[in-house]
């Protein structure tokens, strides 16, 4: 059971990982964004690439995946997003259209075929339980992560601004604000994030084009339950899903381990829409 | 009074657009397809008619109304277990448990919506997506009813009865039908106090409700009318491919977006905009598999997804919006007079928009 | 205005590229007298595209081969690629292969729900189905005579876990069958679960104790499989499953720093598990597999030509088992041809019917040809256990298929 | 001098016209007050002026240079700034925080703590809510906030796009007292009110617009003595 726990929190560090990118992009630019995945896909395999091609080891190649993920987003935003600024629709409809092309130009290129980093970092004991450090540098780098976005959000001008703008955009547009840039830098960091986490995870999993799918539901899930644009939300909400799959998958039956957060998370959603960490109205921000 | 007849001529004068419009895509994709009489691309028009209509069906609840459901596929789902259980276990034909399907889609549609008609916006679509799911997982795990992951695999057996045919061409008859239905209701809503029920709670719920609207009860009257259909499209469906496989049916990426997508791209809350977002998407995405799909693994959905990129950075508003936008500018400069439409109001203000 | 250019260039686009769809399939049908034409309905694109890419290449290899020695009937084979991913593509692929390739004969297929629409579609014009990998069972029990299943599925797949656990595994340990703990884990589409079934069936009908647990293949975290399995402090850890959640579960148990003392999988002798995991990883873990490439020259003769020419011709060690399945199949496929001097579906069967070959000796795969009247499955094919030895495969069983000497070992030791 | 002048401007939202041939010019100190009834265009001039909508045609100048196709935040920071309809405020970010965010100008920003400061002692409740979310102010609290973020920016002209919507009687008095004190501090007014008594009372210049066009122009007392537009506003 303490290992169940333990898996649970390691897990609900992968989930918060993978969800402060959405949080940056859904939480301000307000794009239900498809493409999350599939970012997340391409960053492993840069990182996988880098890493195998310089024989570094992974990690390092934050300093690579980082800022070519940001040089993404922003190009994404700046060329795709943008133009179609004021239809939400058709935002919903390229993110789609790039989660299709993110992932057949992978297939294209690697033919579908399965990657792996072999690490074996080994494992830490701690009495009868087990730790292994993939996992845990993942968990250290999602808190580390959250504090750092947390005061780069809440104590820095432009951290004021992507927040202004996110919470009403008209105004931040006639107090002199650059919208548009304020959106194409939250994409940009958002896909940094996406790319710390790509980083992280290289190693734990798999990867093959289609290895984003799996999270994109998760990511959304996580980022309403801990309440939209809320960072802390986030980790906490990743950890409240981490535990949940893992508890159920035990108790209940690996087949339906997602089941029980589904329901938490549609209570929550129709009981406290702001999320459990976000302040109560701050979803309606933005939201048509 | 005035507000409804000016919307009224507006749609009148558009509908006409639409329909030359509709007729001109129609000739050029589906008729030469059609006359060819081969099986290949006589189950392209297929597919093209059904997601037409399952499109439109989708249209009337997330475009009309603007509730854009990710969970659609729940409903078709329902229509294509319904019947294949039924005519698995007992016989009956498909003709009548089209009918049970859409009884059970409607009861469903209730339960779902008592909730989530509370959430707007994104919130609606991602808690409807999060249903898809809870749905696969339910359908995966009472194997009792379900069958589970094998799915339900139906018999050949050609009959009318059986609604299996040995001739396509029945079957795009059938989907083809399905089409005119849901274009004929769609109108019908369009026509009634629903349709602008439904579009001034699209356009602002709050305000609708001074209106002495009862938003919750708008949107479900649109969610049951969308789900019945889209129940009898789930049931065609299964007779046609007589597999009803759950990761298929159920599936949000393959079934639930892709009725929402082909809405957007033809024209999100207009008649004509998932007929041909429809006809345009299926034969494309078909075709390319067909041409491409052997050369490198994806590179048919390479190229079917920058299409889908580039058409949506053109056509803004979708396609018919978009045309429809460009021929009323075109005939404004033309008569040298302004056209003013009510029901294309933008209230949206852009600080940082660029000059023009 | 620009705009409008701009728009009429994009429909013109459009529109090219579906009358490019178009002309393309509406391809050349008059050289059907010269060619043979075999359709390949595999998924090329979606989750399995790696898998539908490398059966694939088994096909080309076999039909290479035959080309190169003359061809068919004094005719040359020709493979025509289609991708399908569900049952929905699988329709119109199938379609498009029959009406507007006038393809000959059809072959595939990785995914079973794929092969069971694709199976109606043949059927219905009457086209020789040549199923060379689907492991659903009731894909042949459709009442079909134009599916011909000849490589192995679920159901000796299952026989044979059991059957070696009986004859090798429980030996090795030194335990009777009814000491035995056994766990199944499963993923739980048709594939693992029609197999893990069977297996929990046999295993108990031997008086096993056994627990089955199914998951999803597309969990994020299968701790708690792996926790629920470790609990039973199983003997045999018995598993079916894809590449992606076999790495994951590997690795879930190595980071908990459990291994029991026998793991068997369902087709783990694949290069990306090796690669996931390393040598010291997979040291030791059985598969229940397709033919491995170990194989002595006397059980499965031809497959060293087969290993040299698909190095020759990809570069590469195969990745999959499957490749050489659908080698085989095809070679079998030729020879039921120039038996029946025809690629006609009836004539086909009579002489498949007919055909009657034993186990080992003469097919790369070592498979044996003795269709089941009544469901076309061929009962001779049976897959083969191995276990992982630094970094290689080495096949142990059945006796008369193994490589030098080589000796199953067990219990396993550490990760 | 004419500090910002409007010239036969037509402003359309998508293919409808909500301002019509409109001319203004404002010179520059005291109050002007725009006033009509609602979907006159009142709020569509103020986002013109400011560049969030731009005009099909006509210009717009403001201090002798034109800024018709700039972008907002080059007109703000040319020293033009908005008061919106129903304040604008960012509810989750603090009252500081959100008065800083309006120094975004290059010109502003060396000078925001002096600013703020300046604020403070304007609005001195403000100063006891600095750390409080904006959202958790009173209406009056908030336009407050809304006018000092406005005041930040270090403008030449301010545009109050109905500052007493929505307003206790008594806080609309302070509203205004407060907009007379910054006409009287050299800050060019334009005030935009449906409360058409009280706006044309402070005025030195009204303009009365309807369905998009400036129908009525002259002194704020002298429009206030007009019988016609008493009538059709005053209900008098």
């Amino acid at each position: 059971m303490g290992q169940i726990i333990i898996s649970g929190i390691l897990l609900g560090g992968i989930y918060a990982i993978v969800s402060y990118g959405l949080t940056l992009i859904f939480g301000v630019i307000r794009v239900i964004n498809f493409a999350h995945g599939s970012l997340l896909m391409v960053g492993m395999f840069m990182a996988y690439y880098l890493s195998k091609g310089m024989n570094l080891n992974i990690y390092l190649m934050m300093l690579i995946v980082v800022p070519l993920m940001f040089i993404l987003g922003v190009l994404i935003q700046k060329y795709l997003l943008s133009k179609v600024i004021n239809e939400p629709d058709m935002q919903l409809f390229v993110t789609f259209g790039l989660l299709l092309l993110f992932e057949n130009v992978m297939l294209a290129v690697t033919k579908g075929e399965f990657f792996s980093l072999d690490m074996n970092m080994g494992t830490i004991p701690i009495g009868s339980l087990v730790l292994d450090w993939g996992r845990l540098i993942n968990l250290v780098a999602a808190i580390v992560l959250a504090i750092l976005l947390l005061l780069f959000l809440n104590h820095t001008k432009i951290g004021w601004a992507i927040r202004a703008v996110s919470q009403n955009r008209y105004a931040a547009g006639i107090i002199g604000l650059r919208v548009e840039r304020l959106y194409i830098l939250a994409f940009g960091l958002g896909s940094a994030c996406i790319g710390i986490a790509a980083v992280l995870l290289t190693p734990i999993y798999t990867i093959f084009p289609h290895v984003g799918f799996n999270f994109v539901i998760v990511s959304f899930a996580v980022v309403i339950l801990g309440g939209l644009g809320s960072i802390p939300g986030a980790l906490a909400g990743g950890m409240i899903i981490g535990l949940l799959e893992s508890l159920s998958g035990y108790l209940i039956a690996p087949e339906l381990n997602q089941i029980v957060w589904y329901l938490l998370f549609l209570l929550v959603l129709f009981f406290r829409p702001a999320g459990l960490f976000g302040i109560a109205g701050s979803e309606e921000g933005g939201v048509k | 009074m005035s507000q409804s007849n000016s919307i009224q001529t507006a749609n009148s004068k558009l509908s006409k657009n639409k329909i030359y419009a509709v007729a001109g895509l129609f000739i050029l994709c589906i008729v030469p397809l059609l006359l060819s009489q081969e099986q290949y691309y006589l189950d392209i028009v297929f597919q093209a008619f059904l997601f037409a209509a399952l499109a439109s069906s989708w249209n009337i609840i997330g475009g009309f109304g603007g509730q854009h459901s990710f969970g659609h596929a729940i409903f078709f789902g329902i229509g294509a277990y319904t019947t294949a259980i039924l005519f698995m276990n007992y016989q009956i034909s498909p003709w009548i448990s089209i009918w049970i399907g859409m009884l059970i889609s409607l009861f469903v549609a209730f339960i779902i919506a008592l909730p989530t008609f509370r959430l707007r916006g994104a919130f609606f679509s991602i808690a409807t997506l999060i249903i898809n799911q809870l749905v696969l997982v339910l359908v995966l795990y009472y194997k009792e009813i379900t069958n589970g992951s094998q799915g339900i695999l139906l018999p050949y057996e050609p009959s009318f009865k059986n609604m299996i045919f040995e001739n396509r061409m029945a079957f795009v008859y059938i989907a083809f039908s399905f089409m005119l239905i849901t274009i004929f209701v769609s109108y019908i809503v369009l026509k009634n106090k629903l349709g602008y029920q439904l579009q001034a709670v699209r356009e602002n719920q709050d305000a609708s409700r001074i209106l002495g609207v009862n938003p919750f009860w708008v949107k479900m009257n649109g969610l049951f009318i969308s789900v019945a259909l889209t129940s009898m499209g789930g049931s065609i469906y299964a007779m046609y491919i007589r597999f009803v496989d759950p990761y298929l049916i159920l599936s949000v990426a393959e079934i639930g977006a892709m009725f929402v997508l082909i809405t957007m791209i033809g024209g999100m809350g207009t008649l004509s905009g998932p007929i041909i977002g429809a006809i345009l998407m299926m034969p494309i995405d078909i075709l390319l598999r067909g041409s491409l799909g052997g050369v490198r693994p994806g590179l048919n959905i390479v190229v079917f997804s920058l299409l889908l990129i580039i058409v949506a950075l053109f056509f803004k508003e979708g396609i018919v919006g978009t045309v429809k936008n460009k021929l009323e500018q075109r005939k404004t400069k033309l008569l040298g007079e302004y056209s003013v439409e009510t029901d294309k109001t933008r209230n949206e203000v852009n600080p940082n928009a660029e000059s023009s | 205005m620009g705009k409008i250019q701009r728009n009429v260039l994009i429909l013109l686009l459009i529109a090219t590229i579906f009358i490019v769809g178009c002309s393309n399939s509406a391809s050349s049908d008059s050289d059907s007298q010269e060619i043979i034409k075999i359709g390949v309905i595999q998924p090329f694109s979606g989750p399995n595209a790696q898998a539908g890419e490398e059966t694939y290449k088994g096909n080309e290899l076999a039909v290479e081969n035959i080309n190169t020695n003359g061809g068919l009937l004094g005719k040359k084979v020709k493979l025509i690629k289609a991708d399908a991913t569900n049952a929905q593509e699988a329709i119109s692929e199938a379609e498009r292969l029959i009406t507007k390739e006038k393809v000959d004969i059809i072959t595939g297929t990785y995914v079973s729900g794929v092969a069971y629409p694709a199976t109606q579609i043949a059927n219905k014009y009457g086209v020789l189905y040549w199923e060379t990998n689907a492991s659903a069972p009731n894909i042949t029990q459709q009442g079909f005579n134009n599916v011909i299943r000849i490589g192995q599925y679920g159901v000796p797949m299952a026989t044979v876990a059991v059957n070696s656990i009986k004859d090798v595994v429980a030996p090795a340990l030194g335990k009777s069958l009814t000491e035995l703990k056994v766990v199944i884990v499963h993923e739980q589409s048709i594939y693992g679960t029609s197999i893990g079934e069977i297996e929990e069936e046999e295993l108990k009908k031997l008086g096993a104790k056994v627990k089955r647990i199914p998951y999803d293949a597309a969990s994020a975290d299968l701790s708690s499989v792996v926790n629920l399995s470790k609990n039973e402090n199983p003997d045999i850890w018995l598993r079916t499953g894809y590449v992606n959640d076999g790495a994951l579960l590997f690795k879930q148990a190595r980071d908990i720093g459990w291994k029991p003392p026998v793991i068997m999988g369902q087709a783990d002798d694949n290069a990306y598990l090796l690669e996931a995991l390393g040598d010291k990883g997979m040291e030791g873990i059985l598969s229940i597999s397709y033919p491995s490439y170990d194989m002595n020259e006397k059980y499965a003769p031809g497959i060293k030509d087969y290993l040299d020419s698909y190095r020759n011709k990809y570069g590469s060690e195969p990745k999959i088992p499957q490749t050489l399945v659908s080698y085989g199949g095809t070679e079998i496929l030729f020879d039921l041809i120039k038996e029946a001097k025809s690629t006609d579906a009836n004539k086909i069967r009579e002489a498949a019917l007919k055909m009657d070959v034993k186990i080992g000796g003469t097919y790369p795969t070592g498979y044996g040809v003795k269709l089941d009247p009544k469901t076309l499955d061929n009962t001779r094919a049976f897959p083969v256990l191995t276990q992982w030895k630094n970094g290689e495969i080495k096949t142990i069983y059945p006796p008369e298929a193994v490589g030098t000497d080589a000796k199953i070992e067990l219990p396993l030791r550490g990760w | 001098m004419v500090i910002l002048e409007i010239k036969n401007i037509d402003v359309y939202y998508g293919d409808l016209q909500v301002i019509n041939n409109l001319s203004l010019s404002i010179e520059e100190g005291g109050i002007t007050s725009i006033v009509g009834a609602n979907g006159a265009g009142k709020s569509t001039l103020m986002n013109c002026i400011l560049g969030a909508i731009k005009p099909k045609r006509g210009k717009i100048n403001f201090n002798g240079q034109d800024i018709t196709s700039q972008k907002t935040f080059e007109i703000v920071e040319r020293g033009i700034s908005l008061v919106p309809e129903g304040r604008g405020l960012f509810p989750f970010l603090t009252v500081e925080e959100n008065l800083i965010l309006g120094a975004i100008s290059k010109h502003a920003k060396s000078k925001t703590r002096e600013n703020l400061d300046r604020v403070y002692s304007l609005f001195p409740r403000l100063k006891e809510r600095s750390k409080q979310r904006a959202g958790s102010l009173s209406g009056g609290e908030q336009q407050m906030c809304s006018i000092g973020r406005a005041l930040i920016a270090e403008p030449k002209v301010i545009l109050l796009d109905e500052p007493s919507l929505g307003l206790a009687p008594i806080m609309v008095k302070t509203v205004m007292d407060t907009i007379e004190q910054l006409a009287m501090n050299g800050y060019t007014i334009i005030l935009v009110e449906q409360n058409v008594m009280t706006s044309l009372g402070i005025s030195k210049k009204g303009y009365v617009l309807q369905e998009g066009r400036v129908v009525m122009e002259g002194s704020g007392a002298a429009l206030l003595a007009n019988d016609e537009l008493r009538k059709s506003y005053l209900g008098v």
